[in-house]
């Protein structure tokens, strides 16, 4: 599933058609077509206390380190909510050629503006194929074309099992929260999974309230076990980034901190979640946003803060 | 909803790939639709209808869904002829599905056009008219949500909501004002504004572009 | 066939909509398709791998076919650009279901074009680049079928070739002749003469017409 | 499932938009493209001693009278072969309004020709829609929206079970035949099945070489019970019409000879079956083709008698 050749009768053993030319017409621009949302953000900036925080907030720290995560993969399924801004960010910067699915049946979106929704037209408009949802989840995602499943969550654990269902128990729930969407299919069935959310002891839980998705279960050994079992084409999570930090996770199946943002500490780290996280030794630092990734995400992605309040 | 409030709603559980196979199910007249979903999550627990099922070849299970079949679908697209043979493109969801799968189908278009405008592109048709019992015209008749090609999603009206749609009383002013009050559709877009309206048209045309389907005799 | 001439072919029976379930299943990684054909006929006695699955909603039973992976899908289509991005109209078969469930995927196409014309057109496209392996652009490569809007089924071939293929002989004598002895499909066409090309024309045009996407920015 | 209600709220309450035209655009015209076929029909005539006999052949008879049973259907599922020709006589005399369904995936054809094939470019130029295979057979076919599925046949027996298999034992067959196609399905999700063959011994047999698909099984009450605990939405067969006569079924699943050709005999009947047919009383004489019908056939349809010769 590389680069298709192409070849024609009319100049046999020559050196094809036309070259191919990857450059998506139609890019961005600046969107404004909701001129009066709340202002600027108001989130708090990184610790300022550390020399090494920036201007710059939590929140667009953790999705241009998101974005960053992308770098070299081919094609992402975009989940609703941050996975949307980190992976059009992506698609500006690190990914080019990133082709973006959306599960409301657009493949190779290129929208103009942020979307700030899966339906919206402005994914439609110069994308390379619509098609219906069946067929999206059906051939695309099930078929095992998606290499990057992109997740928020509400809640999830050491395994990456994410919870989007319910805060609380089923029946009685404390907070009805949106349900699976696709995030279910996309758990099992693209080939690696990210997830985007802000890390705290309500998010970040030794047991989640309901598995909506699953991840790495019980274990890494478990998890490979079922997913070959069931002819599983996907591999389960891969990256976790927080506002903090970016975890990967280890030969166990257990999330790991790979890197921690500028700003934040360890401390900070085991405050905002349910269990004694594994550290990798040596931590990196999460390189601070660049002026260009914050111009994209102010002027461009974001404008009205819905992101990065 | 937490708080039943009004009433306790009753739920099923399904995720997005799962409501489209209960509708690809009710849509071909299938006992159930199978999925690769659903495996060591909570969901089968949460609704007992997400049900295993043995692959008859080698030894895989995948779970199925029960067929959904609506007693009325209403989709609404760019253009139907009079015998409501409909036309759409742009994000389709699972609204073809869903219109096979129901008893009864209204289809809502910007545009009323001669059968012959179906006629000249019938891979564009998605719905066709043997399955329709009404076509309603009404044009801006999406709002809040979009028409590809014809005015945007107003985001602006999604933001509003989430406050109005807080509490009882805020959703039953809005309904009251916005719903009860006009005397229909015209009204509505009145109210809305030529202002707002035009605010929401797409700022360009992007045209699809024409093909031949040849003529054959 | 009857005669195992020149050796006996092993042969699996299915329908026309059971090999379509088995590319859907195929594109979809499910490991069956489930399908109401079958049932009190004589196919599944015929063929092993056609075998009842019991819903788990209520007491009805339908058949299950297995999944079909080719090695390579060939399909043929009126344009695709460098990237392999292909679309078709008129009717489509199951080409699109062959193609995802295929290991390798060639497209032969009548016409390469630029990026933006199939961007201009999303709903139109069939395959993704994604899967495609190959793009050949063939002009007339469909022959003895046909392209929508593009050339006839040239039936006078189909007509001949009974005879031609009635026996061994008179099938690798046109075999040598119109395969083996020519050096690509541009001499084929070539032999096949301007003035058999030009009777498979269509007789006018059908335009579809161009819908508009609209710019959203 | 009738004429779709128009309503505009530009003009509310009023009498809609503008009427429901049915016309079909596009109209056959005469078909030239195959100038050089095998030349004028050379079938036997009726019998030439029965003084009804006009200046028809048997299969021309044939077509025409299976035509004439598609008055007041709305959706016909066209197989390949003799139903080809017979529904398009159809819309173009008794069922002007008659969708025709090809599996290849258009709905609402209008060819402008006699297609020669389920896969011609004819049949989409004009028509209301074009789907894929997938959809045609799920939602169209197996969702229960075809009222008659038209078929040909190679084999059949009284209850109208039916085989394009094989002739002989299928692990050794003396003849291969095509196979199932969409006669399988058709025979099992169309709300009733028309048939169109020529009758002979070898064709209206006592018992089916193998059944590609079911009809009325042993008789009406298993298959009414077959048909109801599976939940299928068809009813089975009710037509079947031959170059001598036309038959419909009886309470007990079993064909019934409901009227003759003219120039045909029961004697004939009887010796091109391979039981004791039922004959109803009175037995009726199918009205000869109308020289419109005639024309139709042979300067429209099928100017070279591909099917009638």
């Amino acid at each position: 599933m590389n680069k298709p050749r192409v070849s024609s009768s009319s100049t046999p053993g020559g050196p094809g058609g036309p070259g191919a030319s990857n450059s998506a017409p139609g890019g961005p621009a600046a969107s404004s077509s909701t001129p009066s949302g709340p202002g600027a953000s108001s989130s708090t900036p990184g610790d300022p206390g550390a020399p090494e925080a920036a201007a710059f907030t939590r929140s667009e720290m953790m999705i241009v380190a998101a974005a960053r995560e992308l770098a070299g993969q081919r094609v992402c399924f975009v989940g609703v909510g941050l996975p949307n801004i980190a992976v059009n960010l992506a698609r500006l910067t690190v990914a080019p050629t990133l082709e973006l699915v959306y599960e409301s049946g657009a493949f190779g979106a290129v929208p103009a503006r942020l979307p700030l929704s899966i339906g919206d037209p402005t994914i439609v408009t110069g994308a390379t194929a619509v098609v219906s949802m069946f067929e999206l989840f059906s051939f695309y995602l099930q078929g095992g074309l998606v290499d990057v499943g992109f997740l928020g969550a509400a809640q999830i654990d050491r395994f990456g099992n994410i919870n989007s269902t319910v805060i609380g128990d089923y029946e009685h729930p404390k907070t009805r929260l949106p349900g699976s969407g696709g995030a279910c299919e996309i758990a099992i069935n693209a080939r690696q999974v990210f997830v985007i959310m802000r890390q705290s002891k309500r998010s970040f839980v030794d047991r989640i309230d309901f598995r909506t998705s699953p991840g790495n279960l019980g274990g890494a050994e478990a998890a490979a076990r079922i997913r070959r079992e069931q002819g599983w084409l996907g591999s389960g999570p891969s990256v976790v980034v927080t506002d903090l930090g970016i975890y990967h996770f280890d030969e166990s199946g257990e999330m790991r901190l790979e890197s921690i943002h500028p700003g934040a500490t360890l401390d900070q780290i085991r405050e905002t979640m349910g269990w004694e996280p594994k550290v990798a030794e040596p931590l990196e630092t999460t390189p601070a946003p660049t002026p260009e990734e914050l111009r994209l995400i102010r002027q461009q992605l974001d404008p009205d803060g819905a992101y990065t309040k | 909803m937490e708080d039943a409030d009004p009433a306790p709603l009753e739920l099923e559980e399904y995720s997005h790939f799962g409501m489209v196979g209960r509708y690809t199910a009710g849509a071909s007249n299938l006992p159930f639709f199978p999925l690769r979903s659903y495996f060591e999550t909570d969901l089968p627990k949460a609704n007992p209808l997400i049900r295993p099922i043995r692959s008859p070849f080698g030894e895989e299970t995948v779970y199925a869904v029960p067929p959904l079949k609506p007693d009325v679908t209403i989709v609404h697209a760019q253009r139907a002829d009079a015998d409501g043979n409909t036309q759409m493109w742009g994000l389709l969801g699972c609204q073809k599905e869903a219109a096979f799968a129901a008893e009864r189908v209204i289809v809502v278009v910007e545009e009323l056009v001669d059968e012959a405008v179906i006629r000249a592109d019938p891979n564009r048709t998605v719905i066709p008219g043997l399955i329709v019992d009404a076509v309603v015209v009404e044009p801006f008749g999406a709002h809040p949500s979009y028409v590809q090609g014809a005015y945007d999603r107003d985001n602006h009206f999604y933001r509003d909501w989430e406050a109005i749609s807080r509490d009882a009383a805020t959703t039953a002013a809005w309904l009251d004002e916005w719903v009860y009050s006009v005397s229909g559709r015209a009204e509505y877009v009145e109210k809305l504004g030529a202002e707002r309206v035009a605010s929401l048209r797409p700022s360009g045309q992007a045209p699809s572009g024409s093909v031949d389907y040849g003529v054959y005799k």
